[in-house]
């Protein structure tokens, strides 16, 4: 496998120490698995705490920070966390400010939170729980459990992290929160498949002249291979579907992210942005917020999320408040 | 053949069924690569190894202990959705051992519904859907339906059988839950990798007493 | 060829005008192929100019900004710009205080740039000029001509940023960023191949189980094929070499950069910085400053290129300066 | 025969040389795939097609602003190394060709050592080192060795023919330039699509007179 790695078993171990050395002014590793802050946040804040596999770096750790999360509890490569780390991130964070306890709709990692949120609930630790499943890839009206969360996550975690550091109450924040997760949907495109760091495997297979709309996060497979489409032409179709997904309309404020998946470039996210703008010009919406960059990746595949958010006066200063992560800063 | 299980018989029933897994983990990743990633046997493995160093190293001679520290090193495992699964499986097994340290037919087939119905609280998954309960409903069935006056092993004979039968089951399915459910017909003709697990796991269980 | 663009022709323009609307807050491009700063720093300030071709984002124009550069002549994919567009630029950031001009050494940017500075000799800009060749590929002690620009141009703007954002003045600054120069040695890895996205070609070839080490920025030959070596090895031997270029032993401090290609994952660059960190402790040598990400890449390249330099405690001020720019934010 | 080349003979040289490259872009681009990047013909392409925009569009009639101003759209081309080398040609030639708007062998001579000899500046590549200049510098040599009495077209045919014959000796050099320096052996038997380039240009130069 063409991969610089040493021997598979320890992928997340060495990662997570290389992680700990480029960013020790931010974070720290905890216990093996649990990344959270160098310096805690005071208690008498709601702290936020999410969970999810490797494999997608930066994230979900990469987020971990001033502003943003507290605690993130990392499993193996593409495999969710036991529910018994994921139960002692929840001890760690603990208080009684409250948690923001922050779900991606994957089958194991509900699983494990779930397990952890019933032991915490006998410890009577008191949080709330929010599931992200903004994948419109099997219809915007797909019932939730077939919506997987993919790269919404990570601005929700920058606006319920923002809310939470400007003092709101556990409430405040799961409101803040839980209007962003329902104004926001993603669209996933790949192109070329990636390796699997652990089997050496790919984790799906796509024809030389063949693009895929709707592909997971872990090569799940989406709306079916379609022949490659021009830069323009796959935005036109992913941004049409998004903006009908958010209900956006002229007058309307949005977030676009460009989030690459591994291999594709920020030349080509740049080419694609610009063609979202000329849509969006054409249709009266205004372009809050744009961001190109490699957000939640899946290893070396090529292809892209594209994440579209209804945005208001709130959500945005939320969303400009300052936070300093590894791989996001606000300044 | 002995009519009741005691804790030494239940450690080596544990360990019959790691013996299981060891011997066929990488038949089953190569199952996992035609419905999911690949990586069933692998995961399957750790847990099932985790359950045995579990069982060697505990202290005490009680089950409800023993499988509620097997249960929860079942689920450290980080094993996507088996580690929460199948640690729910034992776990749930922990809550019906309670007092009785000498298991009859009768009340191991309790002890093992107990797992299956707390593993079934994550699962959600029903017979026909392509998952590891293909292979756990029916066997609790045969447990249940099982001669009262039949040994363990005997009992467990009849499980594991309904469990494979269950498995094979699997072939004709479109996958509910889990990888599989992305692939919609195309895994039809492939047997669930998990509900070959469970098999070989109750298969493991009689082999081991 | 598996790329979300439209007509080649174009690239350049729309990828610069999708960055355009990415950093609005912090860039403009101005006459097509010049990115400056949205806010221009002060004229009694020495101006930061430098030149490259396009294809390797977020080098070099995701560097424009407050703390490193002030100007970016962008040519065509992989080519330099040409002379006129270079003494353009030269003649924007014309100031009393002087630009500090740097150019990579590869033969295009570097027949530009003296063109381009006869042209601004002409009219009496005032101006230095540095050259980076600090590639060790074909060893540390060859010509410098041999000796390509690789990415230590980045963290050179961020020095030479930080002393003219300071106010020292040209012969200042271009002292500080001529120290770093000489203090700093980079080795490149490549593992798998990138597309040129106008011709659609492979820009080279290796077989499934190679890398090859020292191989450049556009897929010229380096040190020849091996055989793949795990992220321990290929760290080890690559790591050794740049010390000894830079001549560190024990107490001395370094900054190392492990710049991804594109398709090499951040996973994989912290397993190998963890890597260099344990043969940094066995050395005695302490790590002052350690980044893994892309800062220049070559398409989707899988590699990355290893960065070392010797830091001294102004070198290490001006880097831990503050500065805000599209790909680098250090608050 | 005309023995003189006024404005409107430059421009028809410059429209032949640009010909020869819109009817050869393609073999250079192979050319240069075997030796380096695969690019040549099309940045070759593009430069010549701004000499011949630039020839029509000019206003005024003197050969050294036209020939200026023709170095400067080929230097605007972006073409890595190929705009600033040819870009410095025409320089170098609007540099030679003052006053005097009639040009005979020895003056054309004169203004074509000049533009090589800018471009050599930038160059710094010998005979010998597989570039541009393997076509160029014999060229000059031709001109400067021409019988004074021959008519600008004809020694303009020797120089060509010098040029080719040096282009054709590439095919044996090892390269000391551009990207082909780093293929080592591997680009001997190919020639340099520079080199080729220049002799075509040079024939496209006589075939506009
Ligand atoms: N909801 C569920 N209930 C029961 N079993 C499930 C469920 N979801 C998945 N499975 C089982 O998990 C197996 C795959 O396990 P494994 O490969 O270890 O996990 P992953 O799919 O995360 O790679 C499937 O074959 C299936 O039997
Ligand atoms: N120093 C030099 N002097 C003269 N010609 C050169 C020099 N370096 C490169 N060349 C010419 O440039 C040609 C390649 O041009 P082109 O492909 O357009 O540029 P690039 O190599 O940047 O892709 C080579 O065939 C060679 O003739
Ligand atoms: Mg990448
Ligand atoms: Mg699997
Ligand atoms: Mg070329
Ligand atoms: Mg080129």
């Amino acid at each position: 496998m063409k991969k610089f790695i040493n021997d598979p078993k320890n992928l997340t171990r060495e990662l997570l120490e290389g992680f700990a050395i480029a960013h020790s002014d931010v974070v720290t590793v905890k216990s093996e698995k649990i990344v959270c802050r160098a310096q805690a946040k005071s208690t008498d804040k709601v702290a936020i705490v999410t969970l999810g596999g490797a494999g997608h770096e930066p994230a979900l750790s990469g987020f971990v920070g001033t502003g943003m999360l507290d605690y993130s509890v990392v499993g193996d490569i593409f495999a969710a966390p036991g529910p018994p780390k994921v139960f002692e991130a929840l001890r760690m964070a603990n208080r009684k400010a409250g948690i923001l306890f922050v779900v991606l709709n994957h089958a194991g990692d509900v699983m494990s939170a779930n397990m952890a949120a019933e032991m915490a609930d006998k410890e009577g630790i008191p949080y709330k729980m929010i599931l992200t499943h903004e994948d419109i890839a099997p219809g915007a009206d797909a019932p939730a459990e077939d919506r997987r969360g993919l790269v919404g996550c990570i601005p929700l975690y920058k606006i319920a992290g923002a809310a939470a550091e400007a003092g709101k109450s556990l409430d405040e924040v799961y409101a803040i929160a839980q209007r962003f997760n329902e104004n926001m949907a993603t669209l996933a495109v790949a192109m070329n498949t990636a390796t699997h760091p652990a089997s050496g495997q790919k984790i799906f297979e796509l024809a030389e002249d063949e693009m895929e709309i709707g592909m997971g996060q872990h090569g799940e497979a989406g709306t079916g291979p379609s022949k490659i489409m021009t830069a323009d032409q796959t935005a036109d179709v992913m941004l049409t579907r998004l903006l009908l997904a958010i209900k956006a309309k002229a007058g309307d404020r949005v977030m676009l992210l460009i989030n690459g998946s591994g291999a594709t470039t920020l030349m080509e996210m740049f080419i694609v942005l610009r063609a979202c703008k000329m849509i969006l010009d054409a249709k009266g919406i205004t372009l809050s917020v744009a961001r190109c960059g490699e957000f939640l990746t899946v290893q070396e595949m090529a292809g892209f999320q594209m994440f579209a958010a209804k945005m208001d006066d709130e959500l945005l200063r939320y969303w400009n408040a300052p936070c300093n992560t590894p791989s996001l800063t606000i300044g | 053949m002995s009519d009741v299980i005691n804790y030494a018989g239940l450690c080596s029933m544990l360990h019959g069924a790691t013996a299981q897994i060891r011997a066929n983990h990488e038949m089953l990743s190569r199952l996992d690569a035609a419905t999911g990633d690949g990586d069933h046997g692998t995961t399957i493995l750790r847990a099932m190894e985790a359950v045995s160093k579990t069982a060697t190293e505990h202290t005490g001679t009680d089950a409800k202990s023993l499988l509620a520290a097997v249960g929860w090193a079942v689920m450290s495992c980080d094993g996507g959705s088996t580690g929460p699964l199948l640690g729910s499986f034992f776990t749930g097994m922990s809550d019906a051992s309670d007092g009785v340290d000498e298991w009859n037919s009768a009340k191991l087939a309790s002890v093992i519904e107990s797992g299956v119905a707390k593993m079934a609280k994550q699962s959600r998954a029903k017979v026909g859907d392509k998952t590891m309960m293909d292979a756990f409903l029916p066997a609790v069935d045969a447990l249940k339906a099982a001669d009262r006056a039949l040994a363990p092993k005997a009992a467990l004979q009849q499980a594991a059988a309904a469990a494979a039968q269950g498995a094979e089951a699997t072939k004709a399915m479109r996958a509910k839950f889990g990888r599989a459910r992305n692939l919609g017909d195309r895994v039809i003709g492939h047997p669930d990798p998990g509900a070959v697990s469970i098999s070989l796991i109750l298969k493991g269980f009689s082999e081991g007493l």
